[in-house]
C-alpha cells in the first residue's frame, strides 16, 4: 500500500478502539447511493521505477533545443545550492507558518526575502508573494482602487505594451468588481508609451497607471516621464518589473520624483526554473502609507517573552482567515518555496553578483542583435533602448519562420503576431547569460537557413 | 542573525556568475540604476549554513507529525521531486512550440482525465494555482453562466458560517454579496434556514463536504435540490477531498463546480506556505466556461499528439489567471503520485485518512477530551473543543497547542472553524502510523495533567522552541517589515 | 576569489593582528627557492555555469546504451529518497565522528546500518565500511591471519572464480606481508568450485578459504559444502557475496554447520549508483569472537552521564590513530556517505521490498537467458544455477560482438576473456529489476543482428 | 529511537519494488535463504523522518565551523554535486567501453594533468581511495622500486613521532619495520638525529610538510639530501597540501612520491567519515609502478580520445588497489572544484588558508592562550597547548573541546599530534570568514573564564547535544555493535 503504513494488526485494533468491525462502517453517514464505483480512469499503480522511467522518456521527448523565447519567463543560471537548501525537508514540507516559534526558519527567510525585495526594488515594503506576475498584476489594479482614497473612478491606465497574457488575466479578476481597464496605445516606432499618447487622457479621473520597465518587447519606457505625468494627475502609478533587469536600471521606488507607488512583476528570474510556467511567484511592493491595503501575507519582526527578536504573520487583519468578506484578497495559499529560492540566489549572487548577470544578459542581447540584423530583410522592429528581449522583423511571417527554426533545434522567440496583428513578421527574441557566442551562432546560422528556405 | 548582518561590503566569493563586469556602455546613463540595492554579500558557504540553519528551526512532515485540521499535511513522495525536476521538465519554457511539449502536455492530459475521473466531473481546467485561486475561477463560472442566460438578479452567494475564509473572500473578489448560512449543533448546515435565504438572488452556494466541521453533510442531496430548484449552482470546496478520495465523487452529490487542492490531497509539498494548486472541474452546465489553458488530445490512443486549447477553442472561457500554465511543475508532481498510487491505492485514501481520524477522535475521547460533534461519525479530521479547561484552569486551546509543540509535535489548526469555541481541527491524514497518533495522544493526555497541576507553566509554553511566544500586538503595532540596516 | 570569503579590509586587519605587512610575508620561513612559479596546466577558472555546460556536454557523451554489463557494479532502482536524504549537508559534509556527543545523528545511523549488515550476513558483527569490496577482501584476507591462531601458514585459498580484480587487488595488497594466495581451479563445466577440486590440499595448513557466493561467473557455489570442508580443515571461512543476493539467498552466517566467520562484500548493490566504479564501500562482518581483530571503525551504543543511550566510536584501540603501526588497518576515512545511502535504502525496502527486488533480478535473468539462447549458438557456458549474471556463450569472438553490441547501444556484458583465456567466447551478462522485457527484446534482436553480420 | 523500534511486522508501504513477487521456482530450495533478514518494516515517511531527524543531530561544515585540524573542513561546493550526478556520470558503469567513456574520461585525464602541476611530479594515479590508500600506494611503490634493483636489504621506513598514525600502519602494511624520528621542540624533524638514524636498511621516510605540528619543516632540502643519499626514497603526506597549495610544490622540495586527499585540498564533502580520494603523484624514478588503472590520451589536443592504461601499459605497476576505478564519483567533484578555482584561485588557496591560521594562532596567543610554537609562523593550522589549564582548574583539551559544542563551535583535533600536551589542532580554512573565526576566538575565551570560575561545570560539558557526554569504557568493554531485537 503506497506510502500507507497500516499493517493489519494497525487497522484492527484502531477498528477495536473505534468501536466499529470495518473501516466501511466508518461510511455509514453517507447515503449508499452517492458512494463511487470503480476509478475507471485510474491506471493500476507504477512502481516508483516504472514511474521514473515513463517520465525519463516523457521528459526526453521535450528536451534538448536551444531556447530564446522570453515572454515572461526567462532561462538563468541557478546556483546548485539554491534548490539543495531549497528542497531540504523541513522548507519544502512545512506550511504556512501559522505556529510561529515552530516555523522561523520560515518567518526569518520570508522577512529577509521582504528586505531584498523592497531594496531591490527601491521600496519600503514587500509581501511575503502572489501567486505569478500576472495575477501580481491583477491583485495590484484591486490594491491601487482600494488604496487610492482619492479617485472614484475604478479605472486604470494600461498600456499595450504590457503583457498580453497579464492584460487579460487582469481583465479576468479585476471585471467582476467594476474595475475598468483602459489601454493606452503605444509607438509603433518606439514600441513604448509616449507622454504624447497620454495627453487625451489628462483632466479625467483614473485611478492608477501601469508602467511596465522593460515592457512586453524588451524596449525601455522613459519611467521618470510617465511617472511624474500620473502622480501630476493624482494616479497612484503601478510598476511592473523585471526583478533581474533592476539590478542594471533604475527601480521603481526612484522613478520620476516620487518613484511608484505599487511595485509588482513575477520573481521566477530570480533562481526559479522556466518549468513550463510554474511555480513561479508574483512579488508586491508598495510604500508604507498604504501597506495595510496590500494583499498576501506579511512577515514582521517582533520579540518574544524574553525580549529576543523573532518573526512572525503579521497585519492579519488584512487577510482571509481573519476578515473573510472583507479581506484585501482570497488569496491564502502563496509560492513559498520559490520565494524560498529566490531569497539563497539573491544571498548567492549579492548585488554584484546580479549586476553582473544582468549586465552579461543585456550583452548578449546586444550581440545577437548584431548578429541577426546583419542577415539581409532581419531588422530591430523598434527604435530606441531595450533590455535583455528585442523585437526583430523578419522577412516572412514569424510564426513560420519560427516553426522551421524549431525543426532545426532552435526556439527563436515568440511570435509578436499571435497578440498584435501589425506585428506578424516580428519575433520576439530573448538572450540570457546562458548563451555562449557559439549559441548565438546557432541562432544566426539557422535563421539564414530558414529565410533562405522560404524565399526559394 | 539576519544574513544581512553577516555581510561585508566589497565580499564577492562566488563563482555564480561571470566574473568580468559587462558592457553596457550602450546603455544612456538615465536609465541606469544609481544606488547597489542592498542585497547581502556573503561567502557561498556562509549563504548555506545561514539557510541551512535556517531550515532547522522549522517544523515539517519530513521531521514531526503535522496534524494541521483542513491542510491534509500527508507525506509527500520524494519520487515526485525527483520526476519534476528532470532536465527536460525543469527547463521547458512555457512557451515552447507544441512540437517540443509532447511530454509535458501528456502528463498534463492524463492527470485531467484522471481528476474528471474522481472528481465525477466531465471537464478539469489544471490551471488554477492555489485553492483560493479554484474557487475564484469557479465562481466566476457561476457568474459567467448566469450571465450568458441574461440572468442578471443573482447577486448573493451562500456560505456556511462554518466556511473557510476563502470561500466568503471569493464570492466577494466575484462581485457578489455573501450571505451566512448557519451550522446546526450536529455540525451539518441547518437546512430549514437554508430554504427561507435562497431565491432568485441565489446566484450559488459554496460548501465542503465534509464540512470544515469534519463531519459528512449528510442531507447534500436535499440542499442540492434547494439551490438547484431557485436557478442557483453550487460550488464543492475539494479542500477536504481527501476524506471522500475513492469513496464518493462530489459531481455525484449534485455540485456543479468544484476546486481541488492537489497540495493537500495530491500530496504535493505545502512549501512553508506555497506553491499550492487548485484545479478547477465542471460538469456539463459549466465547461464551455473553463479557464484557459487546457490539454486537449488529438489522434488515437496509440498515437496521440496533445495540444494546448486556448479562447479559440473555448470562446466562453473566463479566459486565463495567470501568465502560462499555473504551477505546472505541482501539477506534473500531482500527476507523478496519482501514478504510483494507481487505482487501488487512490480508492485506500478516504478509507485510512477517515480510519485514522476516527482512532484519534475515540481514543482523545476516551482520554477525557471533549469532541466538538461527538455523536458524529469523524471524516478525515475532527474537533476538539477546550473549552472546559479554558474555564476550569485558565489554559485556552492556543496554549495547548503551543505546550504541543515542547513535545515535539505541530500543533493541530486552533480557533477554525470559528463556531466551535477553543476548538482544535484535527487531521492525521492516512500516511501516519498508529504510533506516530499514539504519541501525539500521550502529549494531550499528559499537558492535560500539565494543565491541572500547573496552568501557569502551560501558559508560558513553548520552551524548547527558537524562540518563546511573540508578541504579535507588537509585530503588528511597530511594523517592522525590512530589515533597515 | 571564488570560495574564499576575505574582503580587503577583513584581510588588513588580519595582516594588523598578526603584525606583518602581507600574506607574502606569511611564507617566509620557506626557502625562496623553494616557491612554486605559474600553475601552468591549470586553466582559467570557470563560473559554475560554464562549468556545468562543460559537465553537462561531457555527461551527455556517455549516456544513453542500454546495459547489461555487471562484473561487480549493479545497476538498480536507487529510491529518490535515499540520497534526497543522504546529501543533507548534516550528513554530507560532517567528518568521521570524532566528537560523539555532536556526532549521533552519523553514529547511530551507522550503529543501524551495523545491526541491518549484520542480520543480511546472518553474522554477529559489522563494521562502519572499508573503501570496496576488492579491497575489503585484501582485509578479510590480513584479518584472518590475525584471527586464526591455529594456523602458521599465512596460505589462503582463493577459487578462480572469484572476481579477477578482487584477486588482483588482494594480491597487490597482501604479497607485502608474506601472505600467500593459492588459486583453486574452478570446473569447466558448472564454472563452479567443487569439493573434489579440494581434495588435494588436504592436509596442508591453510589460514582461510575466500567463498563467492554467487561467484564471478554468477553460479551458485555450494557453499554448505565448501564451508564444511573449510572447518574441516581448520581453516577460516570468508564468505564474499553481492548483498543484493542475499534477500534470496542463504547467507554466510548460516553456510554449513557453523557458518561463515569472515564475510565481505561491496555493498554498491544497495542504493549507491554505478558512478563509473564508485565511491561504492566494502563491507565486512565476522562473529563476535574475533571482532578485536577487525579493520576500521566500529560504532557501540553506550550512555552517557545521565544514562541516556547514546553512540560512540568503539574498539578505536585496534586502529592506525591509537595503535599506529600495530594497527588492524592503515584505513582512516572510510566510506560513510554511502552507508548512509545503503541504510536509508534498506529501511525503505525493509526485508520483503528487498527479497522482491532481488527475485525480481533472478526472474529477468531467466528470462534474458531464455531469450539469448534460443539464437542459433548461442548457449549458456555453464550448467547449474545462477541469480542475475549468466556466462553465455557466443559462436564468434566476445570482444567483436560486444563491440558491434556497443554499436547498435547495447552494453551488452563484460568480455570473460580478457581474464580467462579459455572463455574468449563467452559474454558474462547480467540482468538486474531495472530491465523491461522490451529491454531484453532489444538485446536478443541486436544480437541476433550482430551474429548475422559477423558470419556474413 | 531506532529504526528497528519503529519497525511492525508485515508493513508494506513503499512504492519502490515491484509490488508483485517474483517466480523463483527455478532455484532449489537449498540455495534459499530460510529466515528473513532483521531490516526494518517502515513506511517511506518513517524512514524520511527517521534519518532527517538524526541527520539534524550532527555538526557539519554546512551548519558549523568545523576547524578540525588535519582535515580542511573547507566548504564542499554545491556545484561539484550537481555535476558528478548528471545522470551520464551518475548512470556510467564502470566497465562501460571507452567508445561510451570519453566523457568520464576526459575529466579524469583533466584532473590528472592539474594535480601533476600542483604537485610537480611527472606521473600520477587517480585510483586510491583515501589518503591511507595512496600511503600504501606510495610506499608499495617504494618497495617495488628497490626490489627492482635487488635493493633488498631496505626494511626500514623512518617516521616523524608527529606523524598521523596512518604513516606507520601503513609501512606496516606494505611490510616494512617503522623507525620514529624525533622532532625538536620547534616542530621541526631532529636533522641529527636523523642523520643517525639513517643507513643502507633505509627504504625511505615518510612526512609530512607543513608537519602535523603545523609548522614548515624549514630543511626539508638537508632531509631529502640525507635520505636521498643513504639510498632512500621520500614520501610526501599530502593532508596538509592545504596549506602549500599553489605557494610550494612537493616535488620540489625532493620528494619522490606522495598522495594528496582530495576530500581535504580539493574540498569534496567528507561524507560522515568517507568517501574520500587519495591520489598518488610519482617523479621520474617511480613512473613505471604507478598503480592502474590510469587515464592515457592518444590523438591531437583538438580531437583527444582517452583510453585505460592497464598493466599492458605499465608492466610494472604495483597493480590495482580496488575492483574499479577508486572513487571515481569524488574525482569528478575534485576536478570540478580545481575547474571552478581556476589557476588563481588554486594560488589563492594557501594564502588565504595560512592566513586564516595566523590571524586566529595570534589572536588567541594575545587572550592567553598558549601556542605549542610560539616563535614559528603557522601555516594552514596551529597548535595550541592547554597544560596551563589543566593543571591550574583541572579542565584538560577534551573538556574545552566538549564545551565548545555548547558554543555552536565544532571542536577542533584534539590531542593529536600526541607530543603536545593537552593539545588543540586547529584549522579554519580559508573559506571561513574573520567572523566565523572571531566567534570561535570569543567562545574560547568565554570558556576560559568559565574554566577559572567554574570548573566543574566545564568538565560536565556538553549539555546542549542531543547526548551528554558519553561513557566510552562502557562502549568498549560491553560491546553492543548491533541491536539484537
Ligand atoms: C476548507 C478550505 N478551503 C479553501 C482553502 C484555500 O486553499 P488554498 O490555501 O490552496 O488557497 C483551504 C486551505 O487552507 C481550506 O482549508
Ligand atoms: C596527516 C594525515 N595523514 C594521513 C591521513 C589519512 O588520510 P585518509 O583519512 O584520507 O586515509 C590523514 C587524515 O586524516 C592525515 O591527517
Amino acid at each position: 500500500m503506497p506510502f500507507i503504513p497500516h499493517t493489519e494488526q494497525d487497522v484492527q485494533e484502531m477498528l477495536d478502539t473505534i468501536g466499529v468491525s470495518s473501516i466501511e462502517d466508518l461510511f455509514d453517514e453517507i447515503p449508499p447511493q452517492l458512494r463511487a464505483g470503480e476509478l475507471t480512469q485510474v491506471p493500476e499503480a507504477l512502481s516508483e521505477m516504472d514511474m521514473m522511467r515513463r517520465m525519463r522518456e516523457r521528459a526526453a521527448q521535450d528536451e534538448g533545443a536551444l531556447c530564446f523565447i522570453g515572454a515572461g519567463a526567462y532561462e538563468h543560471h541557478i546556483p546548485a545550492a539554491v534548490w539543495d537548501v531549497t528542497t531540504r525537508g523541513e522548507f519544502m514540507t512545512a506550511y504556512t507558518p501559522y505556529q510561529a516559534e515552530a516555523s522561523q526558519g520560515t518567518l526569518q527567510l520570508v522577512y529577509e526575502y521582504q528586505s531584498m525585495m523592497a531594496s531591490l526594488m527601491a521600496m519600503d515594503v514587500s509581501n511575503a508573494s502572489l501567486y505569478d506576475g500576472a495575477s501580481g498584476l491583477a491583485e495590484a489594479a484591486l490594491m491601487a482602487v482600494r488604496a487610492n482614497r482619492k479617485s472614484k473612478s475604478r479605472k486604470i491606465l494600461v498600456p499595450g505594451s504590457v503583457h498580453p497574457s497579464y492584460r487579460s488575466a487582469l481583465n479576468v479578476i479585476v471585471e467582476a468588481q467594476n474595475i475598468e481597464i483602459v489601454e493606452v496605445e503605444w509607438n509603433p516606432s518606439t514600441g513604448t508609451t509616449l507622454i504624447d499618447n497620454l495627453a487625451s487622457f489628462e483632466g479625467e479621473d483614473f485611478t492608477a497607471i501601469v508602467i511596465a520597465q522593460p515592457n512586453f518587447f524588451g524596449q525601455l519606457e522613459d519611467v521618470d516621464a510617465l511617472t511624474d505625468w500620473a502622480h501630476a494627475q493624482k494616479m497612484l502609478v503601478v510598476g511592473l518589473v523585471n526583478p533581474m533587469a533592476m539590478a542594471v536600471l533604475e527601480a521603481p521606488g526612484n522613478w520620476g520624483e516620487k518613484g511608484a507607488d505599487i511595485v509588482v512583476g513575477d520573481g521566477q528570474p530570480l533562481g526559479v526554473p522556466m518549468a513550463s510556467g510554474g511555480p513561479y511567484y508574483g512579488f508586491m511592493c508598495c510604500t508604507s502609507a498604504i501597506v495595510r491595503q496590500m494583499p498576501g501575507r506579511i512577515i514582521g519582526r517582533t520579540v518574544d517573552l524574553d525580549g529576543k527578536p523573532g518573526y512572525a504573520l503579521t497585519l492579519q487583519a488584512r487577510e482571509q482567515h481573519i476578515r473573510r468578506s472583507k479581506a484585501t484578497s482570497n488569496i491564502c495559499t502563496n509560492q513559498g518555496l520559490a520565494v524560498t529560492a529566490s531569497t539563497i540566489y539573491m544571498s548567492l549572487l549579492g548585488p554584484d553578483g546580479l549586476a553582473t548577470t544582468s549586465g552579461h544578459c543585456y550583452q548578449n542581447t546586444q550581440k545577437l542583435i548584431a548578429l541577426l540584423t546583419s542577415i539581409d530583410g532581419v531588422d530591430k522592429a523598434f527604435s530606441g533602448h531595450n533590455f535583455h528581449e528585442c523585437a526583430i522583423k523578419v522577412p516572412a511571417k514569424a510564426s513560420l519562420v519560427l516553426e522551421k527554426l524549431a525543426e532545426r533545434e532552435v526556439l527563436g522567440g515568440f511570435d509578436l503576431g499571435v497578440n498584435y496583428s501589425d506585428l506578424e513578421d516580428v519575433i520576439l527574441v530573448c538572450v540570457t547569460e546562458t548563451k555562449t557566442d557559439t549559441d548565438l551562432d546557432v541562432y544566426k546560422l539557422a535563421l539564414a537557413d530558414v529565410l533562405n528556405e522560404i524565399n526559394s | 542573525m539576519l544574513i544581512f548582518e553577516q555581510s561585508r561590503s566589497g565580499r564577492k566569493a562566488f563563482a555564480q556568475s561571470p566574473s568580468v563586469a559587462a558592457d553596457l556602455s550602450g546603455l544612456p546613463e538615465s536609465f541606469i540604476r544609481k544606488e547597489k540595492p542592498g542585497l547581502p554579500e556573503v561567502s557561498e558557504l556562509q549563504a548555506i549554513r545561514h539557510y541551512t540553519n535556517l531550515s532547522r528551526k522549522n517544523f515539517s512532515i519530513d521531521t514531526q507529525f503535522y496534524p494541521l485540521g483542513s491542510c491534509t499535511m500527508k507525506y509527500n513522495p520524494r519520487g515526485a521531486l525527483a520526476a519534476a525536476i528532470l532536465p527536460g521538465m525543469l527547463n521547458r519554457h512555457p512557451l515552447a512550440p507544441e512540437s517540443h511539449s509532447q511530454g509535458f502536455l501528456a502528463c498534463l492530459h492524463d492527470l485531467q482525465e484522471m481528476l474528471k475521473d474522481v472528481t465525477g466531473m466531465k471537464g478539469v481546467s489544471l490551471t488554477p494555482m492555489a485553492g483560493a485561486q479554484g474557487e475564484f475561477a469557479g465562481v466566476a463560472m457561476i457568474r459567467a453562466y448566469h450571465d450568458a442566460r441574461d440572468d442578471d438578479g443573482r447577486t448573493e452567494i451562500l456560505v456556511p458560517s462554518a466556511a473557510h475564509g476563502t470561500n466568503p473572500a471569493t464570492a466577494v473578489m466575484c462581485g457578489f454579496k455573501v450571505r451566512e448560512v448557519p451550522v446546526g449543533s450536529d455540525g451539518d448546515v441547518d437546512v430549514e434556514t437554508l430554504k427561507t435565504l435562497v431565491g432568485p438572488q441565489t446566484a450559488g452556494i459554496m460548501l465542503t463536504n465534509p464540512s470544515t466541521c469534519g463531519v459528512f453533510e449528510r442531507r447534500i442531496e436535499e440542499i442540492a435540490s434547494i439551490i438547484h430548484d431557485v436557478g442557483g449552482l453550487l460550488y464543492y470546496d475539494g479542500a477536504n477531498l481527501n476524506a471522500i478520495l475513492g469513496k464518493v465523487k462530489p459531481g455525484d452529490m449534485g455540485f456543479d463546480v468544484m476546486h481541488m487542492n492537489l497540495h493537500k490531497t495530491f500530496a504535493t509539498p505545502h512549501g512553508g506556505g506555497g506553491p499550492g494548486s487548485g484545479p478547477v472541474a465542471v460538469n456539463e452546465r459549466l465547461l464551455p466556461y473553463l479557464p484557459t489553458p487546457i490539454v486537449g488530445k488529438d489522434g488515437s490512443d496509440d498515437a496521440p499528439t496533445y495540444r494546448w486549447l486556448t479562447d479559440k477553442d473555448i470562446p466562453e472561457t473566463i479566459g486565463n489567471l495567470s501568465a502560462f500554465m499555473g504551477n505546472a511543475g505541482i501539477l506534473v508532481r500531482a500527476y507523478v503520485y496519482a501514478t504510483l498510487l494507481g487505482r487501488e491505492g487512490m480508492h485506500r485514501v478516504g478509507e485510512y485518512a477517515t480510519l485514522n481520524a476516527n482512532y484519534m477522535a475515540k481514543k482523545l475521547e476516551k482520554e477525557g477530551f471533549q469532541l466538538a460533534y461527538p455523536d458524529r461519525r469523524a471524516t478525515h479530521e475532527f474537533i476538539i473543543t477546550l473549552s472546559k479547561l479554558t474555564k476550569e484552569h485558565g489554559v485556552n486551546a492556543m496554549d495547548v497547542a503551543k505546550r504541543l509543540l515542547d513535545y515535539n509535535q505541530h500543533a493541530p489548526t486552533t480557533y477554525f472553524p470559528l463556531l466551535v469555541p477553543e476548538c482544535h481541527l484535527i487531521e492525521p491524514t492516512e500516511t501516519e502510523s498508529k504510533e506516530a497518533m499514539d504519541e501525539y495522544i500521550a502529549a494531550m493526555v499528559s499537558i492535560l495533567k500539565e494543565a491541572e497541576s500547573d496552568a501557569e507553566m502551560v501558559r508560558g509554553a513553548p520552551y524548547t522552541q527558537p524562540v518563546k511566544r511573540l508578541d504579535d500586538v507588537k509585530a503588528a503595532r511597530e511594523l517592522d517589515l525590512a530589515w533597515k540596516g
